[in-house]
């Protein structure tokens, strides 16, 4: 049961957090569009919109095939960030988180980085490759500007684990497990006590990602944390779906996407 | 002082750092303090000594290129003999290094990252030697490319890993053993070949090629009553170059760091990283780095693939900032022309690496006085190379007779 | 006493000599007048160690072979490692010390013969540093399966002059050149790539070889409280074998050549010379050879092409016949084993050569007291034999993970 | 003008000596002797009869294609000496000496082959890689069967020709140039010098060999020495009609080569 606040009150079911990853642009900021829609349609409490990158060090190959098909379609850090307005209009209204690698951020600036996500309305940043230690002047420049700075924690995280929680942001991001993103069959008993303990400093919901992938995974997660946050199982249910929406079969690419949704939300 | 780098957060001055997921800030830690104390430990100090030079053939000599040296008139030329090396480059000094630490870490395997092969071959050749399990992650083009060093690799017992993703080169094979090694830090060390990486890589690695710039130190006086003007060292990573130059920064010696040009610096295929690279971040590191409008990393090039790297170490970003080093480009012909210069003079085949030090000093040599002297630093031997010397240089040699 | 050989007219007990057509007499007792001064001489022994020190490398390093010796069980294994030497083999000792010889004579033009291309490489080389003018004898058949070291002394700016005579290999091409020094000798110098050919050529190459075995006997009373109870070496023409054995040969050491079983002894694909051939005259010297019974020389086999040679030095047949050497023959597999093994256990890749001494070796260890000690020299490097091991160990390795 | 005895007494012309060099089993036996009886008619005064060698370090890419002829054929030392015999019941009265590499002798062995050379009548013996220095044993043997033992002599054997010429037996090879045999189109005025000193030694005929191949050769080489050494020239005449020995035309091919031979020796 959620009883923390977070996202300035946008997030305010009591029950557990669903939170998705798309790739922005992935095949097309329109169908990215239409996924997030059909996201929030299935229950999901908040978007990470996940920007494309070339030397993706967190992620595996489902989410580094997105990314490729996203920048092969034109896309960047400043259009994925543009593209939440353009969400807005079609109706997504749960918070968007940007995720991105902290190299793209640089060239932009901090400054105007965060100007750019106050401007398009976005709610969280999250910098898979930004760890505490390097992250002050982000995290203040994100405090200035009422955007939550998603931070994460990992079983190895050890005597920092207390360090990350306590100033945690909007959720906190729990690496279940190690390794890079992708779909994993079992979740792991340790992965279980580490949650625990991150619950126990954290002032924001607690959330778990990396492996998730089927209902019974979510079922697991949402006994011990605050939510799950899923991304290269629905990366893979829109992959199957590319042909589809390749060949004018829009409508029935987003209807499989949609059931496939449910089914891992609800079994 | 120049010493101090890099400070307790990893920083030369406004580069290094530690940009990497954060499953990997644990062993990060885990690893710097593994390497604080070792190098502290006087046994594990004297180990590594021992093997540089039982194992690896250590120390490698100091050539006074005479015949060079009157072809070109000018400045007296030495040639510091990393091609000497056992497996033929410097890469071996650190993966002797990191391998020990490994041991004393207690981690019996071992992973690895390489584009044309050299250190893969390396780090292949110390877990043959103290037993470790080994991966290699190399991209699947440079397999193709590099057929032999695969082989090698296999038969001294490691594991070669295929990366496709990316270009399927050494920046992708790098992603993919940091990746690899964030799933599995518990049991693996992650023996990386260069001065790149988070925070404590550059600096160990630099610490575990430093043996280059001291024993060249120590051999110059004993051949020169002075030290040598400049002393020129080909920057991929940039570790034989720091391992070069750190033993002489405080002291009163030019030093040159000499990137690849590739086709020239004003066509897009080049890997001359600090010549026209930007600040940014790349595998855990603040550094410069090729990379687009948008922040995303570009693929470098260069006929030189231990030189083909987009990034460079976070040390000669500051050493370049700070102006303490000069760092030039040399294009893929004019080191092709100092590959065979050497050759023909000296006989001595250099790594097309090298020969891009070899090219700027070269150039500079007739321009300066018959008292002074330069230093080069061989990095490694051209055996890797003839395939890629064949192509260019075949028909040229059939008709020299 | 041993060390008298060879006598005045080049006879070790009963081998050696001079077997060379009249014309050849001069310029053999030019050579040996020569020889005799500059090894008398202060200056010319001085600068051959300069150069073999700050050029070559040298010392290479004796290296205790901790993994193998655990593998193995038994005496513990020492490795003389000339595969540290530059261009990856002992051979470049001896084109040092030949080269300064010419040098000091006046010559300004090398003739060297090669079959793998071993001594070719290490004739260009020595040509390059000392400004000679190089040709290399090869026959055609052993150019085409060694295009990449023919393109590296192409490279390193000699001329490789095919020859079809014979078989098109190393014996026909030795021929050739002494032919062709025979026509030109009054300007040229043939420089010989093992302790083979007329006197003074036996004892001129094991002098600029015996470095090997005078720094091992240093070197090994550093680490070792006695002399190894054995010592091994590969035998082809015997230079690698008897500069190791030459400082041991008064000393309580058991000495240990190996031949080339190629496909077995009892097949007529080997190069045994001393456990199958019989006393005869080839290249000029009167020793042990490969015949007919009508006196032919016949063509030698092995895998590795630096023993595929169908005489012996004559010091050999001499330390043979006087029992003094023990000499044992591998065979190609075994010698492939045995590479495989060192690779593994050391991360030293042999050439397969060297591969037959360790072999021995290999064989005979686990039979010894853990007391004892011997050691093996490693006589160059694997990177030129990559070709063949890839042929016979590629779909193993790819299998092996 | 001849003055000296050679062979004893079978050498008796007063004229220049003629000795030409045939590779046995050059392309067989049997031609072997055919060209022994042309040369003898065309003056030949002894015939160097060559044994066919694996390795023959003297020999230039003529004598090595012959060799490997012959070797094809199944020539040997043995067989050569064999050969003599029947030379001998065909007509050939000129003195026969055995061109041989020393490695075929050493293992017939010293004994057994001067036997060998005795039995069959054969008159001197060459062996051109046994060089004075290493011969003593070889030399002892072939004066107590009263055979000769040709010697050779270079312009670079220096101190040694006054040794080599003193002790010469049948007549003395001077080597004209350095270099292996062949054919070569200038004579040396070195070498004509040099030709005199050894003629000053010598106690029997000083022939010359090593690149004589027309009729100006022999001119020169006449004007100064006691005779000429031919072999290589022979040698090619003798390949130019393999093709006719093939097709069956052997006369012609025997008369092709009385031809070339009378035209070599009288111009
Ligand atoms: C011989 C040689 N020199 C130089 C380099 C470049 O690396 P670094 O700049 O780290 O010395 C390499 C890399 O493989 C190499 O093999
Ligand atoms: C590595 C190596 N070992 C041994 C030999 C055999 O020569 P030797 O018997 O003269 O040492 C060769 C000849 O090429 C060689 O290259």
């Amino acid at each position: 049961m959620l009883t923390k606040t977070a996202f300035q009150g946008k997030v305010t079911k009591t029950n557990q957090l669903f939170i998705p990853f798309v790739v922005a642009g992935d095949p097309s900021p329109e169908m990215t569009i239409e996924y997030a829609l059909r996201l929030q349609e299935q229950g999901a409490d908040i978007l990470e919109l996940g920007v494309p990158y070339s030397d993706p060090l967190a992620d595996g190959p489902t989410i580094q095939r997105a990314a490729k098909r996203a920048l092969k379609a034109g896309m960047s850090l400043r259009k994925a960030i543009e593209l939440v307005p353009e969400m807005r209009k079609q109706g997504v209204e749960i918070p968007v988180v940007i995720f991105t690698y902290y190299n793209p951020v640089l060239q932009i600036g901090h400054d105007a980085f965060f100007d750019l996500l106050e401007a398009n309305g976005v709610e969280g940043v999250l910098i898979p490759d930004l760890p505490f230690e390097e992250s002050e002047e982000v995290r203040n420049l994100a405090d200035e500007k009422a955007i939550e700075f998603i931070s994460l924690v990992a079983p190895n995280s050890e005597e920092r684990i207390k360090q990350i929680a306590e100033q945690a942001k909007g959720f906190l991001y729990c690496v279940s497990t190690l390794g890079v993103t992708g779909e994993r069959n079992e979740m792991n008993a340790e992965a279980l006590n580490f949650i625990k303990e991150v619950k126990a400093y954290s002032p924001v919901p607690v959330a778990v990602g990396f492996g998730i992938s089927n209902y019974e995974h979510v079922k697991l997660v949402n006994d011990h944390a605050d939510g799950v946050i899923i991304g290269s199982k629905i990366i893979r249910v829109i992959e199957s779906g590319l042909e589809k929406v390749e060949n004018d079969a829009k409508e029935e690419a987003l209807q499989d996407f949609s059931k496939e949704i449910k089914q891992l939300m609800n079994g | 002082m120049l010493q101090v780098f890099p400070d307790i957060k990893g920083r030369f001055g406004d580069f290094g750092g530690k940009y990497v997921p954060e499953t990997l800030m644990g062993p990060l830690q885990e690893l710097e303090s593994a390497l604080d104390e070792a190098m502290e430990d006087e046994a594990f100090l004297k180990e590594y000594h021992h093997v540089l030079q039982e194992y690896a053939g250590r120390p490698t000599a100091l050539t006074f290129g005479d015949k060079v040296t009157k072809h070109l008139g000018g400045a007296k030329i030495y040639l510091k003999r990393e091609d000497l090396n056992h497996t033929g480059a410097h890469k071996l000094n650190n993966a002797i290094g990191q391998a020990l630490l490994a041991k004393r870490m207690g981690k019996q395997k071992i992973i690895a990252e390489t584009g044309a092969g050299q250190h893969g071959v390396a780090s292949a050749t110390v877990a043959a030697k103290f037993g470790l399990e080994c991966k290699v992650f190399m991209g699947e083009e440079d397999i193709r490319r590099q057929e032999l060093n695969v082989f090698r690799m296999k038969l001294l017992g490691a594991e070669v890993i295929p990366v496709s993703s990316g270009n399927g080169t050494l920046k992708d094979a790098t992603n993919e053993a940091i990746r690899y090694w964030v799933a599995n830090c518990e049991d693996h060390f992650y023996l990386i070949g260069s001065v790149v990486g988070p925070h404590p890589y550059p600096r160990m690695v630099r610490n575990f090629q430093r043996v280059i710039g001291d024993e060249s130190l120590r051999q110059f006086k004993e051949v020169e009553p002075a030290l040598p003007a400049r002393i020129y060292a080909c920057v991929g990573g940039g570790s034989n170059a720091m391992g070069m130059f750190y033993p002489f920064l405080e002291k009163e010696v030019e030093l040159v760091g000499v990137e690849a040009a590739g086709k020239g610096i004003d066509t897009p295929e080049h890997a001359a990283t600090l010549s026209k690279g930007t600040p940014g971040v790349i595998h855990g590191s603040l550094t410069y780095l090729m990379q687009d409008e948008n922040g995303q990393i570009t693929e470098p090039y260069s006929i030189s693939a231990g030189l083909d790297y987009p990034g460079i170490g976070p040390e000669h970003a500051h050493l370049f900032q700070s102006k303490r080093v000069r760092y030039e480009a040399i294009t893929d012909q004019e080191a092709l022309d100092a590959l065979k210069l050497l050759t023909e003079t000296e006989g001595i085949i250099p790594a097309i690496e090298s020969a891009h030090a070899l090219a700027q000093a070269f150039k500079e040599v007739p321009h300066m006085s018959e008292e002074e002297t330069i230093l080069i630093n061989v990095s490694g031997r051209g055996d890797k190379d003839m395939a890629t010397l064949m192509e260019h240089f075949k028909e040229e040699v059939d008709h020299a007779h």
